[in-house]
């Protein structure tokens, strides 16, 4: 018997795949398609205060081995998401969920966040800092140390719940940033949020996104998500929750072996629905075959010797 | 919505570019015309959505025309070979409104799922009358197909090689209907939009992450509010349209 | 009759398809698979002062769509590649090709940059500026616009051919590093250099590539690679050498459409040895199918309106 | 070197994970005994080497153990199925040096290019020893083979549990040669390295970006300068090998 159990900042997770926020809706609709409780936690999509229509369409442009969206945190406000969308998880999903938070201003941030911080049903606060600050040129607060660090006070002002920072890709050291968080008190570390990318439509030579640019992940970004997973993990003391490209349990072993505590599973949603449930249906077979009877002791394997 | 294995029965040309694909396998979760499936294809990430033109209890038919990389790897499919389908997508047209003269209008691609409501129209005692538009001669399908089902059928073609000349849209003024239902290229249902005097229904495109309602990739603002086409459309009812 | 010729910086080349430098050595191995004659130009293998092995092996690892390398910029050393190399190119190829620098100083950056001035079979001047820089902490030349337009002055000093500064995408805004060596007078940019990235071997649990970590390149890195020709092209006014994971004709003119005047093909010729020659056979075919006549008139296209 | 596709006439397992492929197909390119072949799978990036293993003018075979992904793939072909293959590749084994009692050394799935040489050793007139070496009975194969060349095949497992008991290189001892060939897992070349009293040639592996001479990715240091594993080998003499 293999253990597949984990614990992140104090909640425990059957086993360490989560659906990522923005590719799970806020879950109930899965339960349609399979056994959602199968699941180690969920993350919901990206909340802010207000309702949200996000981008105009196109917002979804296909790569070789990913995509492109844009969706641009379309979302019905944290009012409604309280209200209508957590009483209609809570039904068909009974563990502590992680409640993706996002916003364009720090008190955006903060507000967001003490809403959510009332709910007993979240069990950790994941802060997407890779939104545009409209207060400072639409520069993204994920790009600077001191404004990912600003995020992440203002965010644990207001809540006793962990609180973990969700890092932009897009950035030239993203170890410094990772640094700035946990130095203001970050329970722990989301990597990687989406790499920006763009496709053109050759047939009518104008980008294929309205935006021009969207986040691009899937399959094709893992060797970059797992190297900064592995670089953060040398930095930082606390847990990081894996993702970027993880599509098979095998994905999974090789994040945490660079250092994640848990995955999450994104982009592979949405073309192989059952993606989560098979990939924790075969995570006892491919432990056994790599020798692995605990995941929790391989948690960054890689940086041994 | 289920994932379902399904094996090719037969390929045919039936246009220029357009090909009419007949699969068995379980098509239990198709509920209505109008629904769609998305199709996964070997080394693309995306899976293709194409709409239901007909089905029965262990079978699907699908017409597509090719427009780039997964619609050219569908024309090389060959009887035999396994597709992975997600099935039962979308709303699909509602028959349950009330009616008695149903206009069907169809523009090139978007004719195929007029053709599976048309059966169910003729089953529940509504015969509709058929406008379908075409560029061209050689871009004509299933005029025949909706003939043997007794139907008037009134053929469009945008250039006049076949069928009368001009727009599905000039082809309404001859035909009386109290209701219609349509599909096609955007500019196609913008000119029913305008041009009809009835209430009808629409069926809609857009680029798709999931075809199952999780990634928002595909939403649009109804006067109802925001909906996705995948889930609560593809179709919509002209009086909640935003153009 | 469709036009495929262009010109870079006075250079004119017969069609824009260049294998990327250190995926085609210095270019005469390849002429006993093809008649190279039919390349656009050639961009060689990274030079530096001195003879370098690289780094230890394994320097490989297979990627989803793409591929890690940490080759080391392995190189004969300027003495030999000028006594050795190029006559042995220049044998089999008469175009002006394009000589790729790099420097772990800027005096090395400068000495072989002057070597390379001295020799007419070079066309261009190609400065990977994704070096540690030896004298700052092993701190990449690449990752801050000072540091590339230090490079690019120093560079510019010594010689009177076009200088192409290569780009490092592991940054948060490449658009600046491109606008400070257009201050200094850089005649192009080439970009992008390889995404950092890494894979660990479930056997061994220990990262593939001895290095750790390495560059990703290949297909799955295009959308990546666009965007960001697509973001420099808006901002500065010297001609783009796009590459990154373009592995087909349709990918040449996309990456035209985004802004390059020429591309580079690396990592698909290592597992496609004829993919320039392929493209470069299609590339007429596919450019009516698109309605295109000339190569020239689509560059920046996707900018348009 | 030269990019060739090839068609599985047919697909055998001969050891625990080991099987053997026959291909047809130009081997015009395939100049000596103990080159490779890199070959391309769907869905694969790199491309795997493999060594040769026997060869005639149209036909390759090539025995490989399944450890990942490619392999894998490779195990499930059958007959009829097309493979995209770089022909020619590396040095390959250097029979004009003189000798006059040659010996292979082969552990494991380097046991499979000894094959080719021992047949044009035989061509040449010069019969040599055979010392194969496995971990277990159940991964042993070819001991026959080398038989049906009418050679003297000494078989080690490293269990004792088939043959004689112990590592290829402690046969080496009970076999008169002068010269020796040797492909094999690194510990084991290390070991033929220490053991052996005469001059011979080793076969190595490395991860390859392209296998013919493009990437660097491969290269090593050897005492006559550093050289490209897919080009100026897979085979190195003893004397210019560097730990
Ligand atoms: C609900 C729905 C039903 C459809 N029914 C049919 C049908 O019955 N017959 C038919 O021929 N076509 C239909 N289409 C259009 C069909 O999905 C596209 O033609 C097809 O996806 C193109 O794929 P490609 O790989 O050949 O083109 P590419 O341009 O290479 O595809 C690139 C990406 O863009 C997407 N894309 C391209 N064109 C469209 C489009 N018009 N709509 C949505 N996504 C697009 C693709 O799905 C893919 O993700 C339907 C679309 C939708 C949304
Ligand atoms: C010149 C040469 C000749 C070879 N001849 C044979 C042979 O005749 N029979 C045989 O069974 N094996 C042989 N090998 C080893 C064979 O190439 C690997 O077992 C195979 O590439 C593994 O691929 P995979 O996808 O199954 O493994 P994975 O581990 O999934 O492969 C991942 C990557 O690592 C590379 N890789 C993994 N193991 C090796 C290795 N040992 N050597 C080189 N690259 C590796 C793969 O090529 C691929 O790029 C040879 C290797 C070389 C270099
Ligand atoms: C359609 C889509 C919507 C997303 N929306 C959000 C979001 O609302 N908040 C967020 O933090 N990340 C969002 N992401 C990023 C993912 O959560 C994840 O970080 C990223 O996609 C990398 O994982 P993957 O390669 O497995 O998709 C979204 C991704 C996709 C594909
Ligand atoms: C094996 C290998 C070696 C490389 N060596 C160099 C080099 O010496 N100098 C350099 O500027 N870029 C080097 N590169 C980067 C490529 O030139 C190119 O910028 C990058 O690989 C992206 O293109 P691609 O996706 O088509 O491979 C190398 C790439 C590979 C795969
Ligand atoms: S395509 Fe994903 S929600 Fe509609
Ligand atoms: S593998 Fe590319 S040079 Fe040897």
């Amino acid at each position: 018997m293999v253990d597949t159990k984990i614990v992140l900042s104090g909640v425990a997770l059957d086993n360490p795949v989560i659906p990522a926020s923005g590719t799970f809706g806020f879950g109930y609709e899965f339960a349609d398609i399979y056994d959602i409780e199968c699941l180690g936690s969920i993350s919901l999509k990206g909340t802010t205060a207000e309702p949200r229509f996000g981008n105009p369409t196109p917002r979804i442009a296909e790569c070789v081995s990913g995509m492109i969206n844009s969706v641009g945190l379309q979302n019905p406000g944290i009012e409604k998401v309280v209200s209508e969308e957590m009483p209609k998880l809570k039904k068909v999903f009974s563990k502590p969920v992680i409640a993706n938070i996002c916003g364009f201003s720090l008190d955006e941030y903060a507000f967001v966040a003490s809403e959510f911080n009332k709910l007993s049903q979240v069990g950790i606060l994941e802060i997407n800092i890779s939104c545009p600050n409209v207060h400072n040129g639409g520069m993204s607060f994920g790009t600077t140390p001191e404004a990912a660090a600003e995020v992440t006070r203002r965010v644990k002002a207001v809540t006793n719940k962990p609180v973990y920072i969700k890092l932009s890709p897009n950035v030239t050291d993203i170890v410094s940033i990772a640094k700035a968080c946990e130095a203001e008190g970050a329970d722990g570390i989301s990597m990687i949020n989406t790499l920006l990318g763009m496709r053109i439509d050759l047939r009518t030579k104008k980008p294929v996104i309205a935006n021009k640019m969207g986040g691009f992940s899937g399959r094709a970004i893992f060797p970059v998500a797992l190297r900064m997973v592995y670089q953060v993990f040398e930095a930082v003391n606390i847990p990081i929750i894996g993702m970027g490209g993880i599509s098979s349990a095998s994905d999974v072993i090789e994040m945490m072996l660079a250092g994640a505590s848990a995955v999450q599973v994104g982009a592979e949603n949405l073309v192989n629905p059952t993606a989560c449930p098979d990939i924790i249906n075969s995570l006892p077979k491919t432990m056994e075959k790599y020798g692995i009877t605990s995941l929790k002791s391989i948690i960054g394997g890689a940086h041994n010797g | 919505m289920t994932e379902r294995i399904f094996t090719v029965l037969s390929r045919e040309k039936i246009a220029f570019d357009v090909y009419k694909l007949i699969l068995e396998g379980d098509t239990d979760a198709v509920s209505a015309p109008g629904q769609f499936v998305n199709i996964k294809l070997d080394g693309l990430f995306l899976r293709r959505p194409i709409s239901v033109c007909d089905y029965d209890k262990d079978s699907l038919t699908l017409i597509y025309k090719v427009v780039g990389v997964g619609t050219e790897k569908m024309a090389g499919l060959s009887p035999g070979d396994k597709l992975d389908i997600l099935v039962g997508l979308g709303n699909g047209y509602d028959m349950s409104v009330p009616f008695d003269k149903p206009l069907l209008i169809g523009g090139g691609v978007g004719v195929p799922p007029l053709y599976a409501l048309a059966k169910r129209l003729i089953e529940f005692g509504k015969t509709p009358n058929v406008i379908i538009g075409f560029n061209s001669e050689k871009d004509v399908f299933f005029e025949q197909e909706f003939r043997e089902l007794g139907l008037r059928v009134f053929v469009m073609t945008a250039d006049g090689s076949y069928g009368a000349p001009g727009f599905a849209t000039d082809a309404m003024e001859n035909v009386e209907y109290d209701y219609f239902f349509t599909c096609g290229p955007k500019p196609m249902l913008r000119a029913v939009y305008d041009r009809s005097e009835t209430s009808g229904q629409f069926s809609f495109e857009e680029r798709m992450g999931c075809g199952f309602g999780a990634c928002m990739g595909c939403s649009c603002r109804t006067k109802n509010g925001n909906k996705r086409v995948c889930k609560e459309g593809p179709v919509f009812v002209k009086e909640e349209i935003i153009w």
